[in-house]
């Protein structure tokens, strides 16, 4: 007459050991939403067609739970249905970022005893953006989230160009200062407009010579340092970066390479 | 307790005729008393077995206050009330009632072949086992209290947030997440149906349908990782159930037990959404709401459902009115108003225009008609579907509704409402932005007034009116044919039908309730200055 | 010198006939937005599980735009990506209905006329389901959304039995009424006790021999006509049903069984 | 115009205060013209030539007005402006300036070659052809006015939304979708860097990235579709685009063509965001206002801009002092109050405790200050990220900011802001939760009034004053200096830096541009009554 004999050892319905499922209310349900607008007018055929979709993500018992009409021939659909198949956490490649994070002091300290000059920096935000913002939060004194820019650093000489900053004039300065590092940022991304500006400025670093040179860094809100990599970068910074983090990384890095 | 208040937004309201609503209330709730007080339920019977301290099942899974108050009434005690059964086999075995509770299931003891024994001193025992429970009580009332006190709470509006996985494990881990993102208080959702079963199921349990069982070692397991929680956030997070239902005493007895600090507790929910038997939802209300009462938690009323069963721009007068009903058998029942938490809803159709001055207004009527009640705000249901993001956009507005108008209990609304019980997630997102208007809101109230004469105003004042004119009615003709009519939620309950009817019996003249006695005319806050 | 040479045929990058992907800003881009959460804490390792979680619902560029923590040990995260495989139009399996849309005034005519009694029907929430306002809305006269309910007609008999009703019991009331027609409500739907409910309604029919005389109908808000077909009912209405719609049916489906 | 109000909802502000605004921003934009009367800019001439009627491009894809400013410049006569030039070339060959900007892109033409005329000659060709133009523009102006009172129009707070594809041909379909929706202005986001070339692209246009080029093509394209859907759904749609950057006057040239509604167009953001030349950008916004004036054209200013470089909380008072800047700039260039849109934003902090009640006392603020102008409302887009659920349940807190306080145009912000320009559905979720706060709190702003002397008023106040003293000081130092010290949203520029510098030039004796004749000192209201 109990309505269960629960158990909770039992109960715990354990996937294997580093495999894990999305989660909505319970261990391993597997629960994802998922929203999209197809071209179709709205009606039966359009949430089949919507389930389709779910259907093609591999989700199991596709629920639309809206069909809202985006005028006579969209369809935007709210969906919720469970993705059974496990991801593989013994397998994830996490890029492991190739610095530890050093304070300030340490930093100081380390780049005046064995570089025994401040490293230069340039940074800009290149080709038509304009977001100077992030740049801005990494290099200024100011800094961002209570984290001072590299301009508070002794180890540090800071060359900020600003924003709209043609990849030509950008080499063009970091020749001329002789700079030990070249600091981009990329918030446009739309039709991956940042891919094709970052891959210009590594080219035109090839060509001039350069890229050898200098420690080669970007960094913006839909970047990574995977991504960064990929792009013939030596580092990439995303979302929340601290300029404490930059600044760690290009005093280890820049003395890695000078060999002192 | 630290009351919410809608700071300069004030309605000019007509005390009279709050004081005329309070009148009839109390009338239609004394009426009430007057025609039940000669009978007596099972489930009251089976509380009383649960408050000397009998728990557990039997080996077929029956639990023993049931197999007590069944035992007896195949005997043909129970017209006298199980206290005086069970102090008598007490004082017969010398054992505990737990103890004549396992012997009676075990079969090794018959209620009907106990010798009589003079009746003051069986009184007496009764008593005794009476002061006991109420002590037990007590000492988780002032555990709570000492909590509270040692590691604080949330200023007003607290963040109210249900988890409702079906498994208590599940919701264990819900809850924890929930209260560490930012909740204030967690209620346990019951299954399906448990309301309608006439016993409380025992132990753990993992196989709830849209809820959990409510069972007392669910309270407890619960109620252990809310005080860990507690302890680790730095603040007291309150723990909620349902009381509703076939078995009010006895859930309010396992709530008082486990130190739940609030009971949802509605004097006609049953009667209205669970077509349960008028007669005993309303003789079940009055006892469980003595031991709420006592235990110090805080009541919720459910006027909220009345609002989605129907439209709720039409019904604010009914709501209003039924809470000054709830308001006063809970007053009876010994609650005082500072535990009583009057619930309302933001259920009025978004698409109408000026629906959110409605919602002001009806939020504002309710929250200066019982300023010391700690009133309970409950989230828009019934205008959400599956567009997860409008349902958000709504939340949102009845957030700041909720803090603008100084509602002390804000049940947070969730964006998958009308898709699922709520996900680890969407609690996230609603606590997420409840706590931003909150935060944002902060003054808001203290830095506006009302332009008199306007809309806001104006429609306050005619929803009181009319709620007067719905509480005489429901005086005239009682409570009782006003329910038959159909008056609240458009239900229409029959007074004689409705399940659980055949658990209503007649006091015999032997009947008696030490708790009743105890606790009766006294306001709970009594108990622990004495 | 100018921007580009735009060419509105050219650009219209067509999908083969009868293929459709989801919509974000362009014909074909396939952008689908999902959100879900995972049994780990915040971190790099989280968001590149979360990364994979998109992959495995083959999501390209997957692009894991928040990841919040929800405590110490889970995640929520939501993303953007491209589903590029194409729903198949052609291919679509959309349950027909099988009636048409009469008006009150043909369905009553029409039931006089051929049946010459009303359809007697019975209708409950069955199980401890207690919601009743979507019954209501198709059997009450009120009705909803400005369309009246089936008590509204002159055709139909109608008995609505309320809430939390046993099956049991509901089909021993379809017997003494002899109905044409058993109408059932379905609600709450968690862990598919809507499933077990129907399922468990359909046997009981047919173990007392009723299934055959009567034609069986349930409702909800997660129900669907494919849906209900496969569990064995005769059809199946789904969200924002009207009760003129289930009028039309139910009257073309009993004249026809009747052979009238 | 059917301006919106705060109703009841009003601060207690000193005029005294608001006329000292008034005063040193009027002296502040008068110091500037008169340094720079004796300018002009490529940009401006440009102008002039397609006022003129010279559109197209040379068979390298240079536009003719390029190609006729550029010749003129090597042929040593732009010092003299475009006007008597092109003038004098009509009445040499006869032709319209079309065929003479043909005939110089062909190399058929030379200014040089061209003999002299008597001045009066000249110049009355050349008026004739202002007058021709003034023509055309106001006869597309009386198109909207007739429009608008056929079809009708929203009531405020009109929503405005973005539509940024790339591709004019998707920016119809979202458009044409979004008017559907219920937006009732759309704009059209420009590609990123278009406001760093020096000439306007020509043409349909596909490959824009965050934005679509501003072509006068893609403007005519779109005019189109919106027609069409003003007259399918009843209410005249706004088409919004950008005046900023590089070639202001041009574009606000075709905009007035195309019948455009609204411009952006703000006196210092080519300055600010752009870096782009001081000079350059004062004289070309002042002509470009001038023709944005003549064809009943709302300019919207870029306030909103400070506050996302900037923290919002502290800038209150620049953005009020700018704003006074840029109105008395635009009243100077002939624009009436009913068509000057000041742009101000919600931006503060969301965590920030009572961030709500600092964005109401702004936004009552700017609509105070101003009360005949058609504010611009910019919704939250710094503080969000990708949670598109928190960003959601913000806009809906700006919603109703928006319509408490009796903005104008309601920019309708997107839940998806910190991750792509919108998406359809984005959009369409947008409106629909703008819709919702429009309807629901309809009368609102009647039903409440501010307690004096409470936090919102004293923060207005508060504002207010150092708004004031902001322009007394920028009154002392003049504005190029203002700006060199980094005044405005924290961005420093050098009078004598930024792009476009070269384009400046200084007008010879000879100069001459009939519109400064016909438009200057005339409100463009004047012209329609004329
Ligand atoms: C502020 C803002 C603006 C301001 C910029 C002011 C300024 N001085 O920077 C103004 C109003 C001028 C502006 C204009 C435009 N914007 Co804008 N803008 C934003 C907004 C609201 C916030 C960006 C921001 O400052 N974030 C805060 C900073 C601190 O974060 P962050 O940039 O991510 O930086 C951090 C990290 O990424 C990293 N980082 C960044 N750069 C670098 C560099 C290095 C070397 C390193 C190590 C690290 C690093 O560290 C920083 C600190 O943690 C975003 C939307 C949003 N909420 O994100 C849109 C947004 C970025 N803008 C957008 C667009 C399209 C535009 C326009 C092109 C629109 C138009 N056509 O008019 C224009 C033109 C700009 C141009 N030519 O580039 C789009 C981009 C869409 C896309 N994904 O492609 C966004 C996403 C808005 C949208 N949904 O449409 N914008
Ligand atoms: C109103 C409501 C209630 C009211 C019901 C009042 C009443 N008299 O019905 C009250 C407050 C009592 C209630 C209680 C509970 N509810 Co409730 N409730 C809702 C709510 C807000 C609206 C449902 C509704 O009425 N919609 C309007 C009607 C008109 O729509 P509809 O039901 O879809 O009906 C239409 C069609 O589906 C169809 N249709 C429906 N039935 C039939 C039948 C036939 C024959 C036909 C032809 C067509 C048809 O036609 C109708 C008209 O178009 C939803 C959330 C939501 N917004 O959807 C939750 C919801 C349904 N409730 C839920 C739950 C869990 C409960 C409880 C179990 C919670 C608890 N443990 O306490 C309780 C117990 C109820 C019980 N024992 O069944 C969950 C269900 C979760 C799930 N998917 O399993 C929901 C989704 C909320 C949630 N997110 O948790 N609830
Ligand atoms: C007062 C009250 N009791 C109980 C419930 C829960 O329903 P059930 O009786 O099914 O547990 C509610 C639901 O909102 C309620 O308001
Ligand atoms: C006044 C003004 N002009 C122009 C723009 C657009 O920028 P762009 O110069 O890149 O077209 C904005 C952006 O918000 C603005 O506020």
């Amino acid at each position: 007459m109990t309505v269960d004999g629960a158990n909770p050892a039992a109960e715990k319905r354990q996937l294997p050991r580093g495999k894990i499922l999305p989660y909505g209310d319970r261990h391993g349900d597997g629960m994802v939403q998922v929203s999209f607008t197809l071209e179709l007018p709205d009606g039966p055929e359009a949430e089949e067609a919507g389930r389709q979709v779910m259907k093609l993500m591999g989700l199991t018992d596709p629920q639309i739970v809206a069909s809202e009409p985006l005028g006579p021939s969209f369809t935007f659909f709210v969906g919720y249905g469970k993705l059974l198949r496990p991801v593989d956490l013994d397998n994830l490649k996490v890029a492991k970022l190739p610095w530890e994070k050093l304070d300030p002091e340490t930093i100081n300290k380390m780049v005046r005893e064995r570089l025994g000059r401040p490293i230069v920096v340039v940074g800009a935000a290149t080709g038509t953006d304009a977001h100077t913002i992030g740049l801005d939060a990494i290099l200024n004194y100011k800094g961002y989230a209570g984290d001072h820019g590299l301009e508070a650093y002794s180890a540090f000489r800071v060359v900020n160009m600003g924003s709209q900053v043609d990849n030509r004039d950008l080499v063009a300065r970091a020749r001329e200062l002789r700079a030990d590092a070249i600091l981009v940022s990329q918030v446009v991304t739309q039709r991956n407009v940042h891919i094709s500006n970052l891959t210009n400025l590594v080219e035109l670093l090839e060509a001039e010579g350069l890229r050898d040179d200098v420690v080669l860094v970007c960094g913006g809100p839909r970047l990574s340092h995977a991504l960064a990599v990929e792009l013939g970068y030596d580092a990439g910074f995303g979302p929340g970066t601290k300029p404490s983090e930059v600044a760690s990384y290009l005093a280890q890095e820049v003395l890695k390479r000078k060999g002192v | 307790m630290n009351m919410n208040s809608p700071g300069r937004l004030r309605l000019n309201l007509d005390p009279d005729i709050i004081a005329a609503c309070h009148d009839s209330a109390q009338v239609i709730a004394e009426k009430v008393w007057k025609e039940l007080e000669g009978l007596s339920t099972v489930a009251v019977e089976r509380a009383v077995a649960r408050l000397f301290g009998i728990d557990g099942v039997d080996p077929a899974g029956l639990p023993l206050p049931n197999v007590v108050v069944d035992s007896l009434s195949r005997s043909g005690g129970l017209e006298d009330g199980v206290a005086i059964h069970l102090a008598k086999a007490c004082l017969e075995t010398g054992g505990e009632p737990q103890d004549v509770a396992e012997a009676i299931a075990g079969g090794r003891l018959d209620f009907a072949s106990i010798p009589e024994r003079p009746r003051h001193e069986v009184e007496a025992k009764a008593r005794e086992l009476a002061r006991r429970a109420v002590e037990r009580i007590l000492s988780r009332r002032r555990e709570r209290e000492e909590l509270i006190a040692r590691l604080g709470q949330s200023r007003q509006p607290w963040l109210y947030v249900i988890v409702a996985t079906g498994n208590i494990y599940e919701d264990v881990i819900q809850a924890r997440m929930a209260a560490s993102q930012g909740a204030d208080i967690i209620a346990v959702i019951r299954s399906t149906g448990q309301s309608l079963m006439d016993y409380v199921p025992y132990g753990p349990t993992t196989e709830g349908y849209g809820g959990t069982y409510a069972t007392q070692e669910n309270f407890r397991l619960m109620r252990k990782a809310l005080d860990e929680e507690s302890e680790k956030l730095g603040r007291y997070i309150r723990l909620v159930n349902y009381c509703s239902g076939l078995c009010m005493p006895e859930i309010a007895t396992m709530g008082a037990f486990e130190r739940l600090d609030v009971m949802l507790n509605d004097a006609m929910y049953g009667i209205l959404f669970r077509d349960i038997n008028m007669e005993r939802t309303l003789i079940d209300q009055r006892f469980s709401r003595m031991i709420n009462g006592l235990s110090g938690i805080i009541i919720n009323t459910g006027e909220d459902n009345y609002l989605t069963t129907v439209d709720a721009f039409h019904h604010g007068p009914q709501v209003l009115a039924s809470e000054f009903i709830n308001l006063h058998f809970a007053r009876m029942a010994g609650i005082p108003d500072e535990q009583i938490g009057l619930g309302h809803a933001f259920q009025i159709d978004p698409w109408l225009e000026s629906s959110l001055l409605y919602e002001i207004a009806m939020a504002l009527l309710v929250r200066q008609c019982f300023p010391n009640c700690p009133v309970k705000y409950m989230p828009p249901t019934v205008h959400k579907d599956g567009n997860i993001f409008f349902a958000h956009a709504l939340d949102t507005m009845y957030n700041l509704v909720a803090c603008l108008t100084g509602q002390s209990i804000h049940l947070v609304g969730m964006l998958t409402e009308a898709v699922h019980t709520p996900f680890l997630h969407d609690r996230f997102l609603s606590i997420q932005s409840a706590k931003y208007v909150r935060e944002a809101s902060r003054g808001l109230s203290d830095n506006l007034s009302l332009v008199p004469g306007e809309l806001i105003e104006k429609r306050a004042q005619s929803l009181l009116l009319s709620a007067k004119q719905v509480l005489e009615r429901v005086k005239d003709i009682g409570l009782f044919a006003a329910i038959e009519e159909g008056i609240f939620a458009g239900v229409k309950r029959d007074r004689h039908g409705g399940r659980g009817r055949e658990g209503v019996f007649k006091k015999s003249a032997r009947y008696f309730n030490p708790f009743e006695e105890l606790l009766s005319g006294k306001q709970s806050r009594g108990f622990l200055t004495e």
